[in-house]
């Protein structure tokens, strides 16, 4: 995909277009795109000040330009000190940031192409390097593409995610629209930790059901349910979503605690309703022993309902 | 049926990788080494498996010295951040070879690599080489590998740094259930501390070579002997703020000044650090008494079902983590409000002298 | 696509200067000795295979071969089964002596057959293996085996020791892991090993010509008696060139899918 | 058997004393190994190292002496010794 | 990799020291006796001391085929080092053209050397080789039997011939060693083909190069065979090289204790080159 943009791979079909022009046939050196591959990619007989003045300097950047340029991006990137050093020298996550700098050092870029950049970096430095990534978008405002398996870096810089599944997308959204209202069963499930519970269901009247478990729905998903055809159906809903109270009432069902999981700031419990087990994400304070009866609701707004493995919506 | 690390040391010229440790490991546990990268968790697993000799101390398994014994003759398996397989046999192969150099019967070999497979669902890889399998199933094959042969002593060396999250969390899952029934030692080192929590057990502590605290997991947790253990054990690494107590209030950074209640009433005066969880810190007052404090978002990160929200003004620099998305602008202003029953007390030697009461028991 | 088309033209005009001499040689082995010194012809106008048919059938000539073919196989033997265990001491532990052990070797390889000649001849006569086929073959094991070494200590720093640790834990002894984990993971390498060895065995003659005198005299040797009393024997001799160069070409097309990897040494 | 090798009883000597100066260099690396340390010379070297550079140019100085003067190669041996002796403490 | 000290290795090195040993070690020690004495034949020999190698210094026959060699060598490095480099560019990536390309390069370095001069007397000569014929034809008197420069110029360009697969194969191991984002990078950040040859091309050739350089090196500077086949080391003495020097001065003329004294000097010369680009190749390691 990213290699589509940057022009490196040509589609098969459809278009790409920048600003609304068609670029298919333009080759990378045309496009205007910066890259920053998932290893440093670094020339490393140069200097930093030189891999960073590289790109400027083949696209005929006068030298004064260049160099404060050179300074401007090395400062954001905390690397002013290593300027004259031999970029071979450097550590694993210096050479990154050099990369990155010689993506972010051109002024006339298009978009910058980010693929999986920060996979050799340590834990401990991530957090730093994000944090850098997403003051820089801040401050020079550019389309940035950032591809990454961690929903973490995802949504951290991202206006907008694109979650691939199977080579398609299956929802581009902002970070609340995919956590709130995932679109498909995979973006539910990947999104989140503890992904979302997700449960085949058949039709029941006014709602469906899993076992001897009936899920009543709204109004509109009944008629929306009607009109399709499809066996395959499937309902989600949130571990944090899902509300626990001590005692029982009319929309509440009874289930069983399986396991405690404590992770410090919050707990993952899971919860046997009938056959299905169930994951509920509650804060550091709740407490139940195992194989206790809890019982559970389901707010109505958190429920979705999925055909055919697609988000079933409400039409305007 | 117990592993005693006695002073145990190892420096190689002139390096100290890991300096008199004292550690047991009972049968049937299961012990998380914490530590940043170049701990000495890695030296430390070398140490226990026989691989690297210590330069000082001594290795004791069941109270008998084992210090100097060949690895081919100890019973453990070792797990490695890379997905380490014999890559010229295939995955039946692999998991069978520790049984064939056992000298095991056909049959049982076959009956044991058929159960340890389907155990780890990979029972229809098995005529596949390792080459063609994805990370994850590499990584499974080489854990089939591991636990097929009944080790006493199971090592694992960040077995998933290399997988991506999702099946780090099913894996991480899987792990906790396969050795819940084990009467073996398992060790698993890890950099991350929510890899720590999530896989429970014993906790221990390394930095630079030493251990700085062990026990289980939670205990651990809820009262880091000093600050290192609290910035270690906690991610993102727990907020500390410069304070000095009086008779009768306490002050923040010379800046903002509190009534002592509570338990804070016990501390002699003093300066002090006080600590504070990222997911303690709150937008809205849990308590009265909840210190607030005006900042601005100075990034916030979200992670599919948390968000993670730096805050700084002139004097504070906070991270906070937030149940749910929030999208926040930078340069937002928000009230923070830090429970004060919440906060962690560390004298100026940074030892702990406080745990607050109301997580240390957990139960409200 | 221009660029590629001029780079294709130019590696073709490389790969035709580089193999006109051995077409030309190729030419003449099957041209009669009338046709080769009647004039020039740019391929054979009376085309014959009686160059060849005296290289078969004169056993001087074929012995030759099996000779060279005999004592490049021992030496290839003899290389790898020595330098396979050192190279693994090379790339896996720190010794007493290794890096100064690791130059002496190579310097071996480095240093001119000329200054050896005539102590070989002397050593080599003094315990008797004068003429012999082993005799070659452990004389170029001097400037194969380091070589060798080299070699497969690149391929081996490649393999990460975690393989041998867990091999261990697993239960293997060190000649089992060695040979039933450790070698078929380095299978290119000992391929491209074995290509040197044979490839520097083959064209040595200096060494195999002194010593040597009947038995196991190399082809290399023999050529030189295409002089006689009429003058040189030009069809024959290059019929016997044409034939050495193919067992080469066969053992480069057993091993061509390594031999871009191993060209490098394993050091790149 | 060895006959043919003409043995000298100066060479014995010369291969002796270098065969001596191994030994000796062997024990004391057993002793004590030494680590890489930089000196006057532009590299890193070890112990053997020096050693080496030391023999080699003993050799060069040698030849150059017997090259350009008539003096006895005592004189050159003498200086070879003082140079090797420099190397290994200072270089 | 870290290594792990283990003085136990040595039994592994064993096999291969006993082996290079034998095959090096007594060889040298005879060459030392042999140049302190003066040999007239088996049993009789005087001990001279250091006689020969005061002569041998001294003898300009042996300084100028010293010199001819360093030019030889030099000549050999300056045109197939660029050339073999220009040619690993030139070559396809992969695919079965690549390996075809691969294995018809190859195949001069397969060819006993002998052979090789042999190739080479017959192409080159003006009656009966295309090479000398061409030339000839030209117009351009060319006779490598009988003028110097032209015999030198034959010797030449047979090395360049034989050895330059060498070099081209080497620096093609080490292209296909580069890993395919280093050119994506360059394609983004714009660079001319040049810059991508002098910064990631050449850069990472380096030390395949310095390995080619070596190799180069030393082979040339015991080149013996090819040009005995090809010239007999005339017109003159002006293609005899060192290694033709010493085997006449050994074999032809059974001047044993000259030839021995004139082999340590040589010697001396290798060893300290080679342990020159020993040096920087272990350095070059380190650094990666």
């Amino acid at each position: 995909m990213l290699n589509i943009i940057s022009g490196l791979i040509q589609p098969s079909e459809g278009e790409v277009l920048f600003d609304g022009k068609r670029v298919n046939e333009l080759s990378p050196r045309d496009r205007n795109i910066a890259q920053v591959f998932q290893f440093p990619v670094i020339y490393d007989s140069m200097t930093v000040y030189e891999n960073l003045a590289f790109p400027l300097k083949n696209n005929k950047v006068p030298a004064s330009r260049i160099k404060v340029r050179v300074q401007e991006i090395a400062e954001v990137l905390e690397i002013e000190d290593k300027l004259h050093k031999k970029a071979r020298n450097l550590t694993a996550d210096e050479k990154q940031k050099v990369s990155m700098g010689r993506g972010l050092v051109r002024e006339d870029v298009s978009a910058i192409l980010f693929d999986e950049p920060l996979t050799v970096i340590d834990p401990q430095l991530k957090w730093k390097l994000r944090r850098k990534l997403k003051q820089i978008h801040e401050q020079f405002d550019i389309t940035m593409v950032y591809v990454t398996h961690d929903q973490l870096e995802a949504s951290t810089f991202a206006d907008k995610i694109a979650v691939m599944y199977d080579g398609q997308v299956v929802q581009f959204g902002t970070p609340t629209e995919l956590f709130e209202a995932p679109n498909h069963t995979f973006v539910g499930y990947f999104i989140g930790s503890p992904g979302m519970n997700i449960v085949e269901v058949e039709r029941c009247s006014g709602g469906v059901c899993f076992g001897s478990t009936v899920l009543p729905l709204e109004s509109w998903q009944v008629d929306i349910l009607k009109r399709m055809t499809s066996g395959n159906l499937k309902v989600g809903i949130r571990p944090e979503f899902i509300e626990v109270s001590p005692i029982s009432s009319d929309d509440t069902y009874e289930a069983n605690v399986r396991d405690i999981e404590d992770l410090g700031t919050y707990k993952i419990v899971t919860v046997e309703l009938g056959e299905q087990e169930l994951k509920v994400r509650q804060n550091e304070e709740f407490d139940a022993s195992i194989d206790s009866p809890i019982h559970l609701s389901f707010p109505k707004q958190w429920l979705m309902l999925y055909v055919d493995e697609f988000l079933v919506q409400e039409q305007q | 049926m117990s592993l005693t690390l006695e002073n145990l040391s190892r420096s190689v010229d002139g390096v100290d990788y890991i300096q008199g440790a004292n550690l047991t490991f009972e049968a049937g546990s299961f012990n998380v080494l914490l530590g940043r990268t170049l701990a000495g968790k890695t030296s430390m697993m070398r140490l226990m498996a026989g691989l690297d000799k210590p330069s000082r101390g001594r290795l004791l398994y069941k109270g008998e010295d084992v210090t100097g014994q060949n690895v081919q003759r100890r019973n453990i398996s070792m797990i490695y951040q890379q997905f380490i397989n014999y890559p010229t046999l295939t995955v039946y192969e692999n998991i069978a070879s520790p049984l064939r150099l056992a000298k095991m019967s056909k049959s049982e070999i076959d009956r044991r690599v058929k159960e340890t497979a389907s155990m780890l669902r990979i029972e229809s890889l098995l005529k596949r080489y390792p080459l063609e399998l994805s990370g994850g199933q590499q990584q499974r094959t080489a854990m089939a590998r591991a636990l097929v042969k009944d080790a006493t002593l199971v090592l694992f060396d960040e077995p998933l740094v290399n997988l991506d999250y999702k099946l780090r969390e099913e894996l991480r899952a899987e792990l906790r259930d396969l050795f819940r029934e084990r009467q073996c030692i398992a060790v698993y080192a890890t950099t991350e501390a929510n890899e720590a929590l999530a896989l429970g057990g014993t906790t221990t502590l390394l930095h630079e070579g030493g251990v700085v605290q062990t026990g289980p997991v939670m205990d651990v947790y809820r009262a880091p002997v000093n600050t290192l253990a609290a910035q270690l054990f906690s991610e993102p690494p727990m907020n500390m703020i410069r304070g000095r107590v009086t008779d009768t209030e306490v002050t923040f950074d010379e800046y903002s000044h509190h009534a002592l209640t509570q338990e804070l009433e016990k501390l002699p005066p003093g300066d002090y650090w006080f600590g504070i969880r990222p997911s303690h810190i709150a937008l809205v007052p849990a308590n009265d008494d909840d210190l607030e404090i005006s900042m601005e978002v100075a990034l916030s990160e979200i992670s599919g079902s948390e968000t993670f929200m730096h805050v700084e003004n002139s004097h504070f620099e906070m991270v906070m983590q937030l149940m749910g998305v929030h999208q926040y602008h930078t340069g937002a202003p928000v009230k923070v409000y830090l429970p004060i029953n919440k906060l962690f007390v560390f004298d100026n030697d940074e030892q702990l002298v406080h745990t607050p009461s109301r997580v240390a028991g957990g139960a409200v | 696509m221009r660029q590629t088309r001029a780079k294709n033209v130019g590696i073709t005009l490389f790969i035709l200067l580089l193999l006109t001499p051995v077409y030309w040689l190729l030419n003449m082995s099957f041209k009669t000795n009338q046709e080769i010194l009647g004039g020039l012809t740019l391929w054979p106008q009376t085309f014959t295979f009686d160059n060849y048919a005296v290289i078969f059938t004169d056993p001087s000539w074929y012995n030759g071969y099996l000779n060279s073919m005999l004592y490049v196989s021992i030496n290839v033997v003899i290389t790898l089964s020595v330098a396979l265990p050192a190279a693994y001491a090379f790339s896996r532990y720190k010794f007493l002596g290794d890096k100064h052990l690791f130059f002496w070797l190579l310097s071996n390889r480095m240093a001119p057959p000329a200054v050896f000649l005539l102590p070989f001849f002397q050593l080599y006569s003094s315990i008797g293996l004068f003429d012999t086929h082993i005799a070659v073959a452990l004389a170029h094991c001097l400037f194969n085996v380091p070589l060798a070494v080299w070699i497969l200590e690149g391929f081996m720093k490649g393999v990460p020791r975690e393989y041998d640790e867990m091999a261990y834990i697993d239960g293997y002894s060190f000649p089992r892991f060695f040979i039933k984990v450790f070698l078929p993971m380095i299978r290119s390498g000992i391929g491209v090993t074995a290509f040197f060895a044979f490839m520097f065995s083959w064209v040595e003659l200096l060494l195999a010509r002194t010593l040597t005198s009947v038995d196991a005299q190399p082809i290399g040797a023999i050529m030189t008696r295409t002089i006689g009393a009429s003058g040189i024997d030009w069809g024959v001799l290059a019929a016997a060139g044409v034939l050495t160069i193919i067992p080469g070409l066969l053992v480069i097309w057993f091993v061509r899918n390594h031999v871009a990897k191993g060209f490098a040494l394993g050091r790149v | 058997m060895i006959a043919w090798m003409n043995w000298t009883p100066t060479v014995v000597v010369f291969f002796v004393v270098i065969a001596m100066i191994l030994a000796v260099m062997t024990v004391y690396e057993i002793v004590s190994p030494c680590t890489e340390r930089k000196g006057f010379l532009p590299i890193e070297t070890t112990r053997g190292d020096r050693l080496f550079i030391g023999l080699l140019s003993a050799a060069y100085i040698n030849l150059t002496f017997l090259a350009v003067s008539d003096i006895t190669l005592w004189v050159a041996l003498a200086v070879s010794v003082a140079w090797l002796l420099v190397l290994l403490r200072w270089g | 990799m870290e290594k792990i000290p283990n003085n136990r290795a040595w039994w592994l090195v064993l096999p291969v020291f006993l082996l290079v040993a034998f095959s090096a070690l007594i060889p040298l020690m005879t060459v030392v006796n042999y140049s302190v004495q003066d040999i007239f034949g088996p049993g009789q020999a005087y001990y001279v001391g250091t006689e020969w190698f005061k002569e041998v210094l001294a003898d300009e026959r042996l300084q100028d085929s010293l010199i001819r060699q360093f030019v030889f060598s030099g000549f050999v490095l300056l045109i197939q080092i660029p050339l073999g480099i220009g040619v690993a560019l030139m070559m396809p990536k992969s695919g079965v053209k690549g390996s075809l390309c691969l294995i018809l390069i190859a195949i001069p370095l397969l060819i006993p050397w002998n052979v090789v001069g042999t190739i080479w007397q017959i192409f080159a000569r003006g009656d009966i080789g295309l090479f000398g014929w061409g030339i000839n034809q030209l117009g351009i008197d060319y006779n490598y039997t009988g003028d110097t420069l032209d015999a030198w110029l034959t010797v030449l360009l047979m090395d360049v011939w034989h050895w330059t697969p060498l070099v081209a194969l080497l620096c093609y191991s080490g292209l296909r060693a580069i890993p395919e984002a280093f050119y994506q990078a360059a394609e983004i950040d714009r660079a001319s083909k040049w810059a991508v040859f002098r910064y990631i091309q050449l850069p990472r050739l380096k030390s395949v190069l310095i390995i080619a350089v070596l190799l180069r090196f030393m082979d040339s500077f015991m080149i013996y065979i090819e040009p005995f086949v090809l010239t007999g080391g005339g017109p003159g003495s002006s293609t005899t090289f060192l290694s033709q020097t010493l085997t006449t001065m050994a074999i032809g003329q059974f001047d044993l204790g000259r030839a021995a004294a004139f082999s340590l000097i040589y010697f001396l010369i290798v060893l300290l080159i080679s342990w020159l680009f020993f040096t920087a190749i272990t350095h070059a390691d380190k650094e990666k």
